[in-house]
C-alpha cells in the first residue's frame, strides 16, 4: 500500500531536550518559522535520556525518520549529558548504516534556545530529506500496517 | 479506569486563527479514557482555570492535558491549578499546540490535525503519569562570590549587608579586578580608584565577609542551596597573619624581569609583589617561578629583610572546604590577545599600546605616575591615533563578532582626558560606528569632539608600520570622504575586544553553568531572568554575563545579590520530583549509571533485596540521591537492564508518546 | 517399489511441487540446511543427516498468529487467524522427526485438540527418508526407532545414484499415482543392502548400546528429588537452545501485540520451560531457581510424558541437543546420570 | 594438553585440600572426545574427573557469578582470552575478586568440531591431536586436518597467551594462535557492499534466528539479573522475534548493549545453533569504537570505564563518525 510519492506525507518524529531544542522549537514558533506539520516532538529532559530503544522503536511503529534535538556540545544543561548522546548516536547511527537500514533516516541536530530559525531550517530540510527517501519499509513492522 | 480530562486552549486567535479547536475537543472526546474535553478562550486565564477545577469536581478528573501554548509558559500555571483542587500537579501534561503547531502552520486543516495528534500523544503520555511528590532540602545560609573585582565586591556587599554570610573568592592576590587598574572613569571622569578602593576596604572590613585571594576553585558538587565547594588558597609563601604590608620585601627583591600584570607589563615587577598600594589583602606574594631562591635555592634576601618573619617558603597549597547555598559567578572580563592582528603592529612597536596600557599610563599611580609618554622613547607624543573595535564587530574569523560596548566610551574618554592634560597633543578616533547609548554618554562623546576638539574619522585603519626608528605610519581610510589616510603618530592606542575570563568554560564546566559561544555566560531568561544562571543556585554578576561598563556591572551586582537574598532566605527548597529512581528488584548493581551522572547522585548501596523470584538476597543496588539528581536521565539509557527510569519521564511515558505519534 | 535416478530427481519434485508447497532439506545462503520451500533454484540437501532446526516448525512454527481484535466504537470484533489450507508435502524427514511427530499429536490431537497444529498437519503429506550416514550424536535406536525404515506416508531411501520411493498410507499412493510415470519399478535389493550398511554403522556409533526404557526410575517423586539435579544442572546457562531444536518440545507463550489503537492482534511463540519468565503468573515464578527449571525439562521428557503416554519418552535421539547446546549439556547425560545415580 | 590437565587435577586438589577454596571450576569430559561441558568439582574425589584438552572452548568466569553470590571461593580455570571476561564481570560489579581465585590455564587454541564435520567427517569416533594435525577416526575410515582448518573462528582472532588477571599459572604458556591479517576484515566486507547488500546480507542472516538467547547466556558482558529481553516493562519485545523487524532489532540492540562492554571473545558466534554471523555485529562496534573514540580492549583491566560511558569534548558528530568509517 505505497502512497503516491508526490502525495508520501512522512511520519517524523523529533525527540528534544528541554533546555535548548525544545525553547529553539518554542523560538521557531515565536519567530512564525515555518515547519512542515510532519514534525511532531516529543519533549525529554535532555538529549542523553533518549535511548536508542525509543528511536528503534519509533521506527518500527512507522516513523520514517526520527531526528534528535539537543544542546550544542559543552553547552548541556547537566553539562555532559550530550556528550555521552553523541557517543551513543554515533554508535546507532553507524549500526544502522551497517545493517542496510535506515541511517539517512535518523539524524542528530544541536539546536540551542536561541536557535529558532535554525530549528525550523533543519527540521524543513529533514522532511525533504525522508520525502525524498520514501516511506520507510525496512524498519517498520508490518503488522503495524495492516 | 482512568478519568482524563482534556482543556482545548484558543489562546484568543493565536491558536483559534488557525486550529479548529472544536474538532480537536471532537476527536479527543473518542479517546479511551478521556472523560471530558472542552475548549476556551484562555484557559490560562481565571476563568479558564475554573473551568478545569468545575470539570475535576463534576466529571472526578483524574489526569489533565491541556492544548496550549509552551509547557516553559504555563506548566506551572495549570499544575498549580490542578494541585488547587486536590490533583497531583505532575498528573498534568501539556499538548504544544501554539508554538508548535498554530505558530507554524498556515492550513487550518493541517494545523487541526497536527493538533489532534500532539492532543493524542500527551494523553498517551498522561495515562503513565504517577503523582510524584518533591523533596525538601536545607538551605546553607552562605553564598559564595567568585571574583573579586566590582562585581563581585558589589554583589558580597549587598549580601552581607541583608545580614547572610559571603566569602569571595578571587585568584589574584588582591581583590579589586580590572576597575582598579582604571584611571577615570565615564562619563563622570571621577577617579577610579578613589569609588573603588573604599569599597574594597568596606569588603575587607565587612563582619559577614571573608576574602579568599590568590585562591582558585578546586571542587564544586551539591545542588542549589547545598554546594560543596572546595578551594585551593594557593601558597603565597608569606604568612599573612604576620606580614605587616611594609614592602620592604617587594623593593629588596632582586629579581625583577617579570612584567608587572597590573601595569600591563609597562613596568617590572619584583618575584616578590604586591600587586598595587591599594591591594587588599596587603600582604605581598612569591611567584615561585620568578623567585631565584625557589629557581636556584640561593637568594632569601625577603626572608633576611622582612621585619617580622612572614616569609615562608615551604608554605603549601590549603585545600578548604566549606558549603554554600548559592554560588555568583563575577569572573569579570580580560582583553582579546592581539596575535591575529598582527597588522595593527601591537608587540612590534613598543608605541602601538592597548586601552589598558593607557590606563596606566594616564594614571599617577601608573609607571609613568601619569606621564603620557611614548613606551619606547621616554617622550610626550605629539599625536595619538585610537583606533576603535579591535576585535569587536569582527566577522572576519580574527576576532569577536558581538560588540564590546565600553570602548567608544572609553576612547572619548582617552581622547579627552589626553587632550585635557596635553592640549598640544593631537588626538585622532578611528571609528565604524560610535555607539554612546546611556544617561550622559552621547553628551560626553561629543564634548570630546566639540570642546576638545578630538578628530573623529569614520574608517577602518588597516595597517600600522613602524620603521628602524620606530616612526610609525597609520594607512587608513575615511569613509566619509572615501580617501585613503596616512598618518605619523607617536603612539597608537588600540581599544581591543572585551572576552570572558579564560577559565569560565572550565568553572562553566565545574558549575554545571552554560556558557554562549564567546564564553560568556548564559542566563536563564535574557529578559526575566538575567541575572541568573539556568542552573538553580548559580547567579551571574557583572561583564562574565556580556560587556557592560561599571553602572550596568554595579547594578547587575545588586541584581544578584537581590536574587541570592531571596534564596538564602528560604529555610527550605522544594527539590524537582522528575528524578531517577532505581527498580532495585532488577538492578544488577553494575554501577555503569555512576559513571555518567554528573551530579555524583548515585551510589552502590549493599542491601536486602526481593529478587525476581520473590526470594530475599542481600547484594549491591544502585540508589539515587533525590536531592543531589536533576532528572537529565543519562543514567536511565546506560542502565543495561532498564532498572534506571526517570519520574516524569518514564520508559513508558516515552514510548506511549513515540506509539502515539507514529 | 519405485525408483527415479537421481539424474531425473528434479522433474521429481519439480511435479510434486505442482501437487503443493515442496518443502525439503535445502541449503541457505550461510550455509544451514534447513526445510525451505523447493523451487528449481535451489538445490535439495538429502545427503545432510538432520536440518539445523527439528521439522516440527513446519507444524508448530516459532511464531503464528491466533487472533486479531478490534475495536470500533464500542463494537468489539474478534477474528480467528487460521493458517492457510494450502497443501504441502513435507520431504526428507528422518526416522526420529518423524517419529516426533507421533509425539506432538498426542499433545495437539488430544482433547482440546489444537486446531491450527491440527490444520496444519492434516494439509501436510509426509514423504520420510532413511538415513544412511548417521551421525556419533544419533541415539534413535535407544527409542526403538528405525533409522532406515523412517515411515511416513510415502518412504524414500537414497542411494549414490537413485531414489527408491515406497508408498506407505493412502494417502502416500495417491500421490504416488500421479508421479509413477516420473519413476520406473524397482527391487527393495538395494535398499535392503543399504539399511545393512547404515545398521552396521550404527552399531559402531558411541551411544550404540545407550538405552533410557527400563533404565530411568519411573518414579516421579524419587527422580524429582534425586541428587544429581543440583551438580548437573550448575553449568547450564538457561538458554533455550535444546527446545527450541528439540523436535519435541512444544511449550509455547501467548501474547498480545498492539497492531494500533484499535486492532491488537493474538499471537503465540515457542516458549521453554528453562526460560526464567516461563509460566510465571501474578505471584512470580512456580519454579524459582534453575535447578528447578532444568529439571522440569527432563523430568517431562523422561518421566512426566511416558508415564502419561503410554512409555513413549519426549526424546526421539535425533541429537540436536547433543549438537548444539553451548556448553554441552544434554539429555543423555540427564538420562546417565539419573541411571548410575543411586539414591534414585 | 594432557599434561596441562593433569596439573589441573593437582591444582585443583592441593587448592581444594588447603583449605583455599570450596570448590573448582573446571571442565568435565562428555559423550565424545570433544564435548567437554563446564562443570563444578566440590570434593578432591571429583576432582579427578577434570579434562581439558583442545575442545575446551566454553569461558567459566560466567559461573563466578553463582560463586559470588553464594560467597563461596572458587577455584576457576581460566585460558588467556577467558581473562578479559572475568575483567570485564569485575568491572561490571558482578563478581567479586574474593571469592575467586584464578589460575591462568595454557591454551594453543580451540578447535571446532563444526568445521571438522563440514569438512566431511561424519559420524566421529575418535580425535586426537598431534602438533598440528587433527586426526579424526570414523566407521568410514580416518581424516586427518591441518589444525588451522579446524580452528574455532574465535581463537583466529587470538589475543595473545598474556593473562590478564591470575592469581598463578599454570606451568608453562603455550605459543598463542599466530593470527595474521585483519580481525575486522569480514565487517570491512559488509561494509563495503551497497545499503540493499546489506540489508539483504542481515535479513538472510537473521531471519535463522531462533530467539534461543544463547548468544546472551553466555556473554560475559551480558549479566544483568534480569535481562532487558525478559523484561515485559522494558522497550523492546517479547521472547519471540515475531517477524523480521523485531529479529532485527534484538540482534540490534544486543549487541548495542554489550557495545564498549564486550571483549569480543567470539563466544556468541560460537554458540549460535543457527550460525546467524552475530560475531559481526559485535565487532562492528568495536571497530567503531576504536576508530571514533581511540583503541579500547573491554576486559583488559578491571577498572578503565567503558568508551560509552565517557567522552571527549572534540569527539566525532554521529554523522562526521559515520562518514569518517570508510
Amino acid at each position: 500500500m505505497l502512497k503516491d510519492a508526490a502525495k508520501f506525507e512522512p511520519k517524523i518524529v523529533a525527540f528534544c531536550c528541554n533546555w535548548c531544542s525544545y525553547a529553539g522549537a518554542d523560538g521557531a514558533g515565536t519567530a512564525r518559522k515555518n515547519y512542515p506539520a510532519n514534525v511532531k516532538i516529543i519533549k525529554v529532559p535532555c538529549s542523553c535520556r533518549v535511548n536508542p530503544m525509543f528511536i528503534l522503536r519509533a521506527f518500527q511503529r512507522g516513523a520514517d525518520g526520527v531526528i534528535l534535538c539537543g544542546c550544542h556540545p559543552g553547552d548541556c544543561h547537566y553539562s555532559t549529558g550530550n556528550y555521552y548522546t553523541r557517543r551513543r548516536m554515533a554508535l546507532l547511527m553507524s549500526m544502522l548504516n551497517f545493517m542496510g537500514v535506515a541511517e539517512d533516516r535518523f539524524r542528530v541536530e544541536w539546536v540551542s534556545a536561541a536557535e529558532g530559525a535554525k530549528f525550523a531550517e533543519v527540521m524543513n530540510d529533514f522532511v525533504v530529506q525522508i520525502t525524498a527517501l520514501g516511506e520507510n519499509v525496512k524498519l517498520r513492522d508490518l503488522r503495524c500496517k495492516k | 479506569m482512568q478519568k482524563i480530562g482534556v482543556f482545548v486552549c484558543w489562546c484568543g486567535s493565536n491558536i483559534a486563527g488557525t486550529v479548529d479547536v472544536a474538532a480537536v475537543v471532537e476527536a479527543v472526546k473518542k479517546i479511551p479514557d478521556v472523560a471530558y474535553a472542552v475548549d476556551y478562550k484562555y484557559m490560562c486565564s481565571e476563568e479558564g482555570q475554573k473551568i478545569i477545577k468545575d470539570a475535576v469536581e463534576e466529571y472526578g478528573l483524574d489526569r489533565i492535558v491541556v492544548c496550549s501554548c509552551s509547557p516553559r509558559m504555563h506548566e506551572a500555571t495549570f499544575r498549580k491549578c490542578a494541585e488547587s483542587i486536590g490533583i497531583n500537579p505532575y498528573m498534568v501534561e501539556i499538548a504544544n499546540i501554539r508554538e508548535q503547531c498554530s505558530w507554524v502552520l498556515k492550513d487550518v486543516k493541517v494545523a487541526t490535525e497536527k493538533a489532534i495528534q500532539l492532543a493524542k500523544a500527551a494523553i498517551a503520555k498522561v495515562r503513565f503519569n504517577n503523582p510524584l511528590h518533591p523533596g525538601q532540602s536545607q538551605v546553607v545560609k552562605r553564598a559564595l562570590v567568585i571574583g573579586g573585582g566590582i562585581a563581585g565586591i558589589q554583589t558580597a556587599l549587598d549580601i552581607a549587608d541583608a545580614g547572610y554570610k559571603v566569602d569571595i573568592l578571587e585568584k589574584e592576590p588582591t581583590i579589586g579586578g580590572k576597575m582598579a587598574q582604571i584611571d577615570k572613569t565615564f562619563p563622570t571622569l571621577d577617579c577610579s580608584a578613589c569609588i573603588l578602593t573604599p569599597k574594597m576596604v568596606d569588603a575587607a572590613c565587612h563582619e559577614n565577609i571573608t576574602i579568599h585571594t590568590y585562591s582558585d576553585l578546586e571542587a564544586v558538587s551539591g545542588y542549589v542551596g547545598n554546594f560543596d565547594v572546595t578551594i585551593r588558597k594557593k601558597a603565597r609563601s608569606v604568612k599573612a597573619d604576620i606580614c605587616s604590608g611594609c614592602g620592604i620585601c617587594t623593593e629588596k627583591c632582586p629579581a625583577r624581569k617579570t612584567p608587572s600584570e597590573f601595569d600591563e607589563g609597562l613596568r617590572n615587577r619584583g618575584a616578590i609583589y604586591i600587586p598595587f598600594a591599594q591591594a587588599i589583602p596587603k600582604v605581598p606574594v612569591i611567584d615561585r617561578e620568578a623567585c631565584l631562591k625557589f629557581k636556584t635555592g640561593k637568594c632569601g634576601v625577603c626572608s633576611i629583610v622582612c621585619p617580622n618573619g612572614a616569609i615562608d617558603y615551604t608554605q603549601e597549597d590549603e585545600l578548604i572546604t566549606e558549603k554554600y547555598g548559592a554560588i555568583v559567578l563575577a569572573t569579570g572580563f580580560e582583553l582579546i590577545d592581539l596575535e591575529n592582528y598582527g597588522n595593527l603592529g601591537y608587540g612590534r612597536s613598543k608605541n602601538v599600546i592597548t586601552s589598558m596600557q593607557l590606563e596606566r599610563l594616564t594614571n599617577a599611580a601608573g609607571p609613568t605616575e601619569g606621564h603620557l609618554v611614548c613606551p619606547a622613547s621616554g617622550k610626550e607624543p605629539k599625536s595619538v591615533v585610537i583606533v576603535s573595535c579591535v576585535g569587536s564587530r569582527d566577522t572576519s574569523g580574527r576576532g569577536k563578532t558581538y560588540c564590546s560596548k565600553v570602548c567608544c566610551m572609553y576612547n572619548a574618554k582617552h581622547a579627552m582626558y589626553i587632550r585635557e592634560k596635553y592640549p598640544n597633543v593631537d588626538v585622532t578616533v578611528f571609528y565604524i560606528d560610535v555607539r554612546t547609548p546611556g544617561k550622559g554618554f552621547d553628551e560626553f562623546q561629543r564634548r570630546a569632539v566639540e570642546e576638545y576638539g578630538v578628530h573623529y574619522v569614520r574608517g577602518q585603519v588597516g595597517k600600522i608600520m613602524s620603521d628602524k626608528e620606530g616612526n610609525l605610519t597609520v594607512f587608513a581610510s575615511d569613509l566619509n570622504s572615501g580617501r585613503h589616510l596616512m598618518l605619523n603618530p607617536d603612539l597608537v592606542v588600540l581599544a581591543c575586544a572585551v572576552k570572558p575570563a579564560k577559565d569560565a568554560r572550565k568553572l562553566a564546566s565545574m558549575l554545571t553553568a552554560s556558557i554562549d559561544t564567546n564564553d560568556f555566560y548564559v542566563e536563564a531568561h535574557p529578559k526575566l531572568r538575567p541575572v541568573e544562571s539556568p542552573t538553580a543556585g548559580i547567579f551571574l554578576s557583572g561583564m562574565c554575563q556580556g560587556p557592560k561598563d561599571i553602572p550596568e556591572t554595579v547594578s547587575q551586582a545588586g541584581a544578584a545579590a537581590a536574587k541570592v537574598i531571596g534564596l538564602l532566605a528560604k529555610d527550605k527548597l522544594m527539590t524537582n520530583p522528575c528524578t531517577a529512581k532505581c527498580n532495585e528488584q532488577i538492578c544488577s548493581g553494575c554501577l555503569t549509571c555512576t559513571n555518567v551522572c554528573p551530579y555524583g547522585a548515585i551510589s552502590g548501596v549493599e542491601k536486602e533485596v526481593v529478587t525476581l523470584n520473590g526470594t530475599r538476597e542481600k547484594r549491591v543496588v544502585a540508589v539515587v540521591n533525590e536531592a543531589l539528581c536533576q532528572g537529565c536521565g543519562a543514567c536511565t539509557v546506560a542502565c543495561p537492564s532498564a532498572s534506571m527510569d526517570l519520574q516524569g519521564f518514564t520508559n513508558k511515558q516515552i514510548l506511549a508518546e513515540v506509539d502515539a505519534l507514529c | 517399489m519405485l525408483k527415479i535416478t537421481l539424474d531425473n530427481l528434479p522433474k521429481l519434485l519439480a511435479a510434486l511441487s505442482e501437487l503443493g508447497e515442496l518443502q525439503v532439506p535445502c541449503e541457505n545462503k550461510s550455509g544451514k540446511v534447513d526445510f525451505e520451500k523447493w523451487n528449481a533454484e535451489k538445490r535439495p540437501r538429502f545427503d545432510i543427516t538432520l536440518t539445523s532446526k527439528s521439522a516440527k516448525d513446519l507444524f508448530f512454527p516459532q511464531v503464528e498468529d491466533l487472533l486479531a481484535f478490534k475495536t470500533k466504537g464500542k463494537n468489539l470484533s474478534i477474528e480467528q487467524i487460521m493458517p492457510s489450507d494450502k497443501k504441502v508435502i513435507l520431504m526428507g524427514v528422518r526416522a526420529c522427526d518423524i517419529k516426533s511427530f507421533e509425539l506432538l499429536d498426542k499433545v495437539f490431537l488430544k482433547d482440546p485438540v489444537d486446531t491450527y497444529y491440527k490444520a496444519r498437519r492434516e494439509n501436510t503429506l509426509i514423504i520420510g527418508m532413511a538415513c544412511s550416514e548417521p551421525e556419533e550424536t544419533c541415539f534413535c535406536g535407544s527409542f526403538g526407532i528405525d533409522a532406515t525404515a523412517p515411515g511416513g506416508d510415502v518412504t524414500t531411501w537414497i542411494t549414490k545414484d537413485a531414489l527408491y520411493w515406497q508408498a506407505n498410507t493412502e494417502a502416500g499412493k495417491t500421490l504416488t499415482e500421479k508421479v509413477a510415470d516420473l519413476m520406473e519399478e524397482a527391487e527393495a535389493s538395494k535398499v535392503e543392502e543399504q539399511a545393512a550398511v547404515t545398521k552396521a554403522v550404527l552399531e559402531k556409533m558411541p551411544l550404540a548400546n545407550f538405552k533410557v526404557a527400563g533404565k530411568i526410575p519411573q518414579d516421579e517423586l524419587k527422580t524429582f528429588n534425586s541428587k544429581i539435579w543440583e551438580e548437573i544442572s550448575a553449568g547450564c546457562l538457561s538458554c533455550c537452545t535444546c527446545t527450541y531444536v528439540c523436535p519435541t518440545c512444544h511449550c509455547y507463550d501467548i501474547r498480545d501485540y498492539a497492531v494500533s489503537d484499535n486492532h491488537t492482534e493474538r499471537y503465540r511463540c515457542w516458549d521453554s520451560c528453562l526460560a526464567s519468565d516461563f509460566t510465571k503468573m501474578a505471584h512470580g515464578n512456580p519454579r524459582k531457581t534453575k535447578v528447578e527449571r532444568f529439571r522440569q525439562r527432563y523430568m517431562h521428557k523422561l518421566v512426566y510424558f511416558p508415564n502419561n503416554n503410554e512409555g513413549d519418552f519426549a526424546c526421539v535421539g535425533c541429537g540436536r541437543c547433543l549438537q548444539k547446546c553451548p556448553v554441552n549439556l544434554n539429555i543423555v547425560k540427564v538420562a546417565k546420570a539419573l541411571e548410575v545415580s543411586e539414591d534414585v | 594438553m594432557q599434561k596441562i590437565a593433569e596439573l589441573m587435577r593437582a591444582k585443583a586438589v592441593e587448592l581444594l585440600q588447603s583449605s583455599k577454596a570450596e570448590r573448582v571450576l573446571a571442565w568435565r569430559a562428555g559423550e565424545f572426545f570433544y564435548d567437554n561441558a563446564p562443570a563444578a568439582f566440590n570434593d578432591v574425589d571429583a576432582c579427578q574427573e577434570i579434562v581439558y584438552n583442545e575442545f575446551c572452548p566454553a569461558n567459566l568466569a560466567k559461573y563466578l557469578i553463582e560463586a559470588t553470590k553464594q560467597q563461596k571461593k572458587t577455584v576457576v580455570f581460566l585460558k588467556p582470552c577467558d581473562t578479559y571476561g572475568v575483567n570485564q564481570l569485575l568491572k561490571d560489579h558482578r563478581i567479586k575478586r574474593e571469592y575467586f581465585y584464578a589460575v591462568g590455564t595454557p591454551c594453543s587454541g580451540m578447535l571446532d568440531v563444526k568445521k571438522i564435520k563440514e569438512l566431511g567427517a561424519k559420524a566421529i569416533t575418535q580425535i586426537t591431536c598431534e602438533d598440528n594435525k587433527v586426526i579424526v577416526e570414523t566407521p568410514y575410515g580416518t581424516k586427518e586436518f591441518a589444525k588451522e582448518e579446524v580452528l574455532l573462528d574465535k581463537c583466529m582472532m587470538c589475543k595473545g597467551n598474556e593473562y590478564k588477571i591470575a592469581d598463578e599459572e599454570l606451568g608453562e604458556k603455550l605459543e598463542p594462535i599466530q593470527f595474521v591479517g585483519d580481525r575486522f576484515a569480514a565487517v570491512k566486507a559488509i561494509e563495503a557492499m551497497s545499503a540493499e547488500e546489506r540489508f539483504a546480507f542481515w535479513q538472510e542472516e537473521l531471519s535463522k534466528c531462533i530467539r534461543c538467547n544463547a548468544c546472551r547466556d553466555i556473554c560475559p558482558a551480558c549479566s544483568c539479573e534480569q535481562c532487558i529481553f525478559d523484561n515485559q516493562e522494558a522497550p523492546v519485545g517479547g521472547k519471540a522475534a515475531a517477524d523480521d523487524v523485531e529479529e532485527q532489532l534484538f540482534h540490534l540492540i544486543r549487541a548495542y548493549h554489550v557495545a564498549g562492554r564486550c571483549v569480543g571473545c567470539g563466544e556468541c558466534a560460537r554458540v549460535c545453533p543457527q550460525g546467524v554471523k552475530l560475531g559481526l555485529l559485535n565487532l562492528k562496534f568495536i571497530k567503531d569504537i576504536n576508530q571514533f573514540y581511540g583503541a579500547y580492549q573491554a576486559g583488559e583491566d578491571a577498572t578503565t570505564p567503558s568508551p560509552l560511558v565517557s567522552y571527549k569534548e572534540n569527539d566525532p558528530e554521529a554523522e562526521e563518525a559515520v562518514q569518517r568509517r570508510g
